[in-house]
């Protein structure tokens, strides 16, 4: 890890940070289409396992997307274009917030259904290893996504298989506004022993623990080695959606919230990164700045972009055959 | 007839007010579904605290094993009320619904009730997208086994739901999500409102509009404009679709003569088909005019509002629908 | 055209014949499923020899993973095709073929193409019972974003296949279970048939007879023996159901004025629904009598051969809704 | 265990050993309706679970269901008629082999769909301990169904609710004409152990070792302990459905059936039994042809029994509100 890499990880979690400020000012705003689930707080996950990856790797993503797209390179012009329902949005404007993909940098898509990329990163590592590729798949998905039967059903056929595909739980412990505590038996992390899939825990506020750990995990999938399961602990410092006080009443202990803001993996790796010299508190800043910018830019892209028109609602469905 | 609860009761209230009745009435009535306790909608709100944590659980995210244990719970006394949040999520449980719940009775030669209730919000509620915007009861009505409930007002869903609970078998009841903030008058004396039971919404001459859940307001607006350009309307609202109630359109098509359905549904194999093939089997010879329909495009919901306006059911379409098939020559 | 590689080829083996001669000419053409080595309905037999272990695997009982899993797989560079055994295991699978796999094209503003066959015998196949019955295509067709072929002999099986195979879509084959035993011509030089042509089976005057898989079958036995009464039937087999040739049943209504629509489905909002109401819409003038469908029960598929005979589709059920046609005098 | 409990144990193994050869005779004179898949060969997990049970106590079955509901005391009369399609049938011929349910009995229903019984299991035992039941309920499924998705779901969901169910995989390691372990991970046993659920292996051919381990399950569960997961290794002696041969070819090595039929779970518990003097060969004689006579018996009632009026189809889809 060079410097510059280290300021390329935090750099990228800047942007996730300023992407996400900005949707919630726009949400307030009112200006909005739909509902969105905002990433700040883990942007350490993300940004540390796709710090891993090269542009021919693959994620599957959730319904809480924006940071593991932004993570894996996607363009924050097109992403606030689609959350604006825009017609230069990533989907011209027929995903929204839950649906970006870009297939080109491998994002196979954030996904509306809780535990629904489970099987789509499965076959995905299938086809790499079929096809005789190196490339990994990183399965992104939630604490409650960990009940869902696909998990088991994935957890199997990657293990019997020895897919490519790097299950990254994060739990940010709540399920919506219940504790998943309270739902879920167990650690989530040993869920993976009985396929024979390591399985490990990891401080998900610590972007370079989530990037050994990814490291490990790519290296033994690209060498053939198979699937692992990590859950990378964090946590959400906003709702699980944007405007829930208003039906959920508070439901976190403000103490919880405190420490665990107090744990921010930004200024926490910033502050490592000052104490060890790898940057000046002023670069950081400037860091920061030069991501506020390009989000700008980005809001200003997708501002000025038309709606998409109304009969274009009707395309898209079926590829044409050649 | 009972007095009013309130002249403006929420949608969400209203169905609130009526599980608790439901609740209160039988001790074997719990409810469940993920954040069944702080509820999401509104429809549980509260429950928990008046009826205790064995009564109302929050699940999981499993939507399928908590579908299917519906079904082991009401085989073994339970009468479970689960909330799915939204019923795109049906598709996560299709087989516990499908090949369980809307089987076992019959494949059992009746040896066993199986008084459950799912409950879901549905349809496009603003840019909510195609996985969170499905209205599945065209499909709920093909499969069988299971009865539908989709009402379009606050009183009709108090009184279905408290039916709902009570029959002895599996009922969907569907919550029309564009309809969560419509308000409208209960009786403070909740009663059950038979299932299978359609309303005449608007009374009229020149042709029946049988319009579905939240399609029943815009029917009835459009009826309103209407009537000042000298055409008569006549909006039926189904109410339960599964069972349905057929008579209720034969002897409305058979006075006016003219259909259109309304229904918020993607159009291929949509209830507007099965009804427009009802009506053509009982009323033909009553027909002055081709039925019609107005449903969403065939095409999953898109997120941009303009689009997602684009394939919905729109006023205008509901207007020209009806113009269209009171202007038409009789014939066929 | 091509000669005929049999004229007496049973339709599994037609498919299984396809399925080979598509993974010979494309490499990325890989075939998953339970038990596809041996393979219980025939149609994937010998495949694992000839093609190998890693382009042919059995895959556990997992139908929700490995549905979705070809969905990644298409969207990676494969074109899979998922043998399911029977169509009721749909169900189990349903939110990755309704959620994902025919929305992800869409919901992506056409990205991606997701070339991917999920096959499945369907249908009664004689005392299966509810949860081996299922016919799913009505449900498919109203999802939309999934292409659904369902044909009637196994020349059109293989020539469909082929197209399935090669079609950059979700599609869904199916293989009615009445018709495994059934054999018929195929040409040795596989060509693909396209998919949305529906096929004129018999030409004929007085009534149009729409007739889906099986049904197609029983429809032209019927036409033939009513010949001898004087009546000329056209049969009309769409062979896809999505997209459909709603063109076809057009023109031929246009000419004979009357219409029976034959589905091996349950009735409620079934394919037969559909295709009435949009003849309705396109040929309301054409229509000399009612037109009528002729179904399933609107019940699960009972067990009892007897029972099982008494919900599906009869002979003597078609026989009697042509003449019905036929005799009724024109009105509406 | 009295020297009647262990005759009563072999009297049960017996009348499903004859009630299943009576099955696969008429599958062969092509007189039964549909397709079956018997239970020869693992007779001692159903006879062992259920002889543990009260008639309050449930059961969840399979598409292999007649020995789980002879072990649980369904009548044969009833049985067979079903399996011929008769009117009299328990499920008056709608349900045929995989769909019979006695509910009088806290059978629940065989189930076509694998894995549909696991949830079904989860809402009986969550109704139990709703209601404060001392009843509980024993899921059998098997080791193609441990891939099911809702396996995982149904052990989460037992778990946090400790809810009283015995999760019964019998494990006869093939899953139709596959081999289970080589689409399966790890051990079936040990899915139980991430959610904090006991998870043992026993001996499924020895109906007194998957009576024991049963016991203690039950005994669990009824106490408020909750729930328990026994994977019964075993094995069928038959094909995965009669008739299958034309299709499947051989697919089991030979000496690995003629090892497993040495271990025939019948065979072996009377000769122990003989070994320890509980018993004569003539007595086991005895019973087994009291058991064949009672299927005998049960084939003529069935037989003689009329088929369902086909009117009756459209009955019994929907229970009349009281
Ligand atoms: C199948 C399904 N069930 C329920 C939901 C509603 N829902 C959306 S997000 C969510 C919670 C997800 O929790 P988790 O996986 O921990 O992700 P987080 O929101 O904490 O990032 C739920 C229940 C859904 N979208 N899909
Ligand atoms: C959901 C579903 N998928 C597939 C099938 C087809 N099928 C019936 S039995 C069976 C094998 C089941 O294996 P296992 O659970 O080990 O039970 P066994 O037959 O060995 O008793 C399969 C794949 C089915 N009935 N249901
Ligand atoms: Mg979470
Ligand atoms: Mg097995």
């Amino acid at each position: 890890m060079t410097a510059a890499d280290n300021l390329e990880l935090f750099a990228r979690m800047a942007r996730i940070r300023a992407f996400e400020r900005k949707v919630q000012a726009l949400f307030k705003a009112g200006t909005l289409p739909g509902f969105v689930h905002l990433y700040i707080g883990e942007e350490a996950v993300g940004v540390g396992a796709c710090s891993v990856l090269t542009e021919a790797d693959k994620i599957t993503s959730t319904h809480r997307g924006h940071g593991h797209l932004l993570a894996k390179g996607a363009d924050p012009k097109l992403m606030m274009a689609e959350l604006l329902g825009r017609e230069t949005g990533y989907c011209k404007g027929k995903g929204g917030s839950m649906h970006i993909v870009d297939y080109s940098l491998g994002i196979l898509g954030a996904n509306g259904i809780v535990g629904g990329g489970l099987p789509i990163a499965t076959g995905s590592g299938m086809a790499d290893r079929i096809l005789g590729r190196d490339q990994v798949t990183v399965c992104f998905f939630g604490d409650g996504a960990s009940n869902q039967g696909v998990l088991h059903e994935a957890l199997n056929l990657s293990a019997i298989w020895s897919l490519p595909v790097i299950f990254l739980c994060e739990n940010n412990h709540y399920t919506e506004w219940m504790r998943t505590e309270e739902i879920t038996a167990g650690e989530i992390a040993d869920r993976a022993e009985a396929f024979g899939i390591p399985g490990v825990q990891v401080d998900g506020n610590d972007v370079l623990a989530v990037r050994d750990a990814a490291a490990e995990a790519v290296e033994r999938a690209r060498a053939g080695g198979g699937p692992s399961l990590i859950e990378a602990e964090t946590y959400r410092h906003h709702g699980h959606n944007e405007g829930e006080e208003v039906f959920s009443g508070p439901y976190r202990p403000q103490e919880e919230i405190d420490e665990w803001i107090a744990r921010d993996p930004l200024a926490r790796f910033r502050d490592e990164c000052v104490k060890e010299g790898i940057a000046t508190p002023a670069e950081f800043e400037q860091i920061q700045e030069r991501e506020g910018d390009l989000i700008e830019a980005a809001y200003r892209y997708a501002e000025a972009s038309p709606m998409p028109a109304p009969a274009s609602a009707l395309a898209d469905l079926y590829a044409e055959a050649e | 007839m009972t007095e009013t609860l309130a002249k403006d009761t929420y949608m969400t209230t209203a169905i609130a007010g009526a599980l608790r009745a439901a609740m209160a009435a039988d001790e074997s009535v719990v409810v469940l579904g993920e954040d069944v306790e702080l509820s999401t909608i509104g429809c549980t709100k509260g429950l928990v605290e008046e009826f205790g944590a064995d009564r109302v659980r929050n699940s999981p995210i499993s939507e399928a094993t908590v579908v299917g244990a519906c079904v082991g719970a009401a085989a073994s006394g339970l009468r479970p009320v689960m909330d799915l949040m939204f019923s795109s999520f049906f598709y996560v449980a299709m087989d516990q619904v499908a090949n369980q719940a809307a089987r076992l009775r019959y494949m059992s030669g009746g040896q066993v009730d199986l008084p459950l209730v799912y409950f879901a919000g549905t349809g496009p509620s603003g840019s909510a997208a195609a996985q969170h915007s499905e209205n599945p009861h065209p499909i709920l009505m093909h499969l069988a086994g299971i009865k539908v409930v989709f009402p379009s007002s606050p009183g009709d869903a108090a009184g279905l739901l408290i039916a709902s609970v009570e029959d002895p078998n599996p009922v969907v009841f569907l919550l029309d999500l564009m309809l969560a903030g419509a308000k409208g008058p209960v009786p403070t004396d909740l009663e059950p409102l038979p299932l299978g039971k359609a309303e005449v919404k608007r009374s009229g001459e020149d042709v029946t509009v049988v319009a579905i859940a939240s399609a029943a307001g815009t029917a009835l607006e459009v009826a309103a404009e209407l009537e000042e350009d000298g055409v008569s309307v006549e909006v039926i609202d189904p109410r339960t679709l599964s069972p349905f109630d057929w008579d209720a359109v034969t002897d409305s098509v058979a006075r006016t003569g003219r259909l259109v359905v309304v229904d918020p549904a993607r159009r291929t194999c949509g209830a507007a088909a099965e009804i427009i093939a009802r009506v053509a089997e009982r009323n033909w010879a009553d027909l002055k005019s081709r039925p019609r329909r107005v449903t969403w495009e065939d095409v999953p919901i898109p997120f941009s509002p303009v689009l997602e306006e684009a394939v919905t059911v729109r006023k205008d379409s509901v207007r020209d629908a009806v113009l269209a098939g009171v202007e038409e020559k009789g014939a066929g």
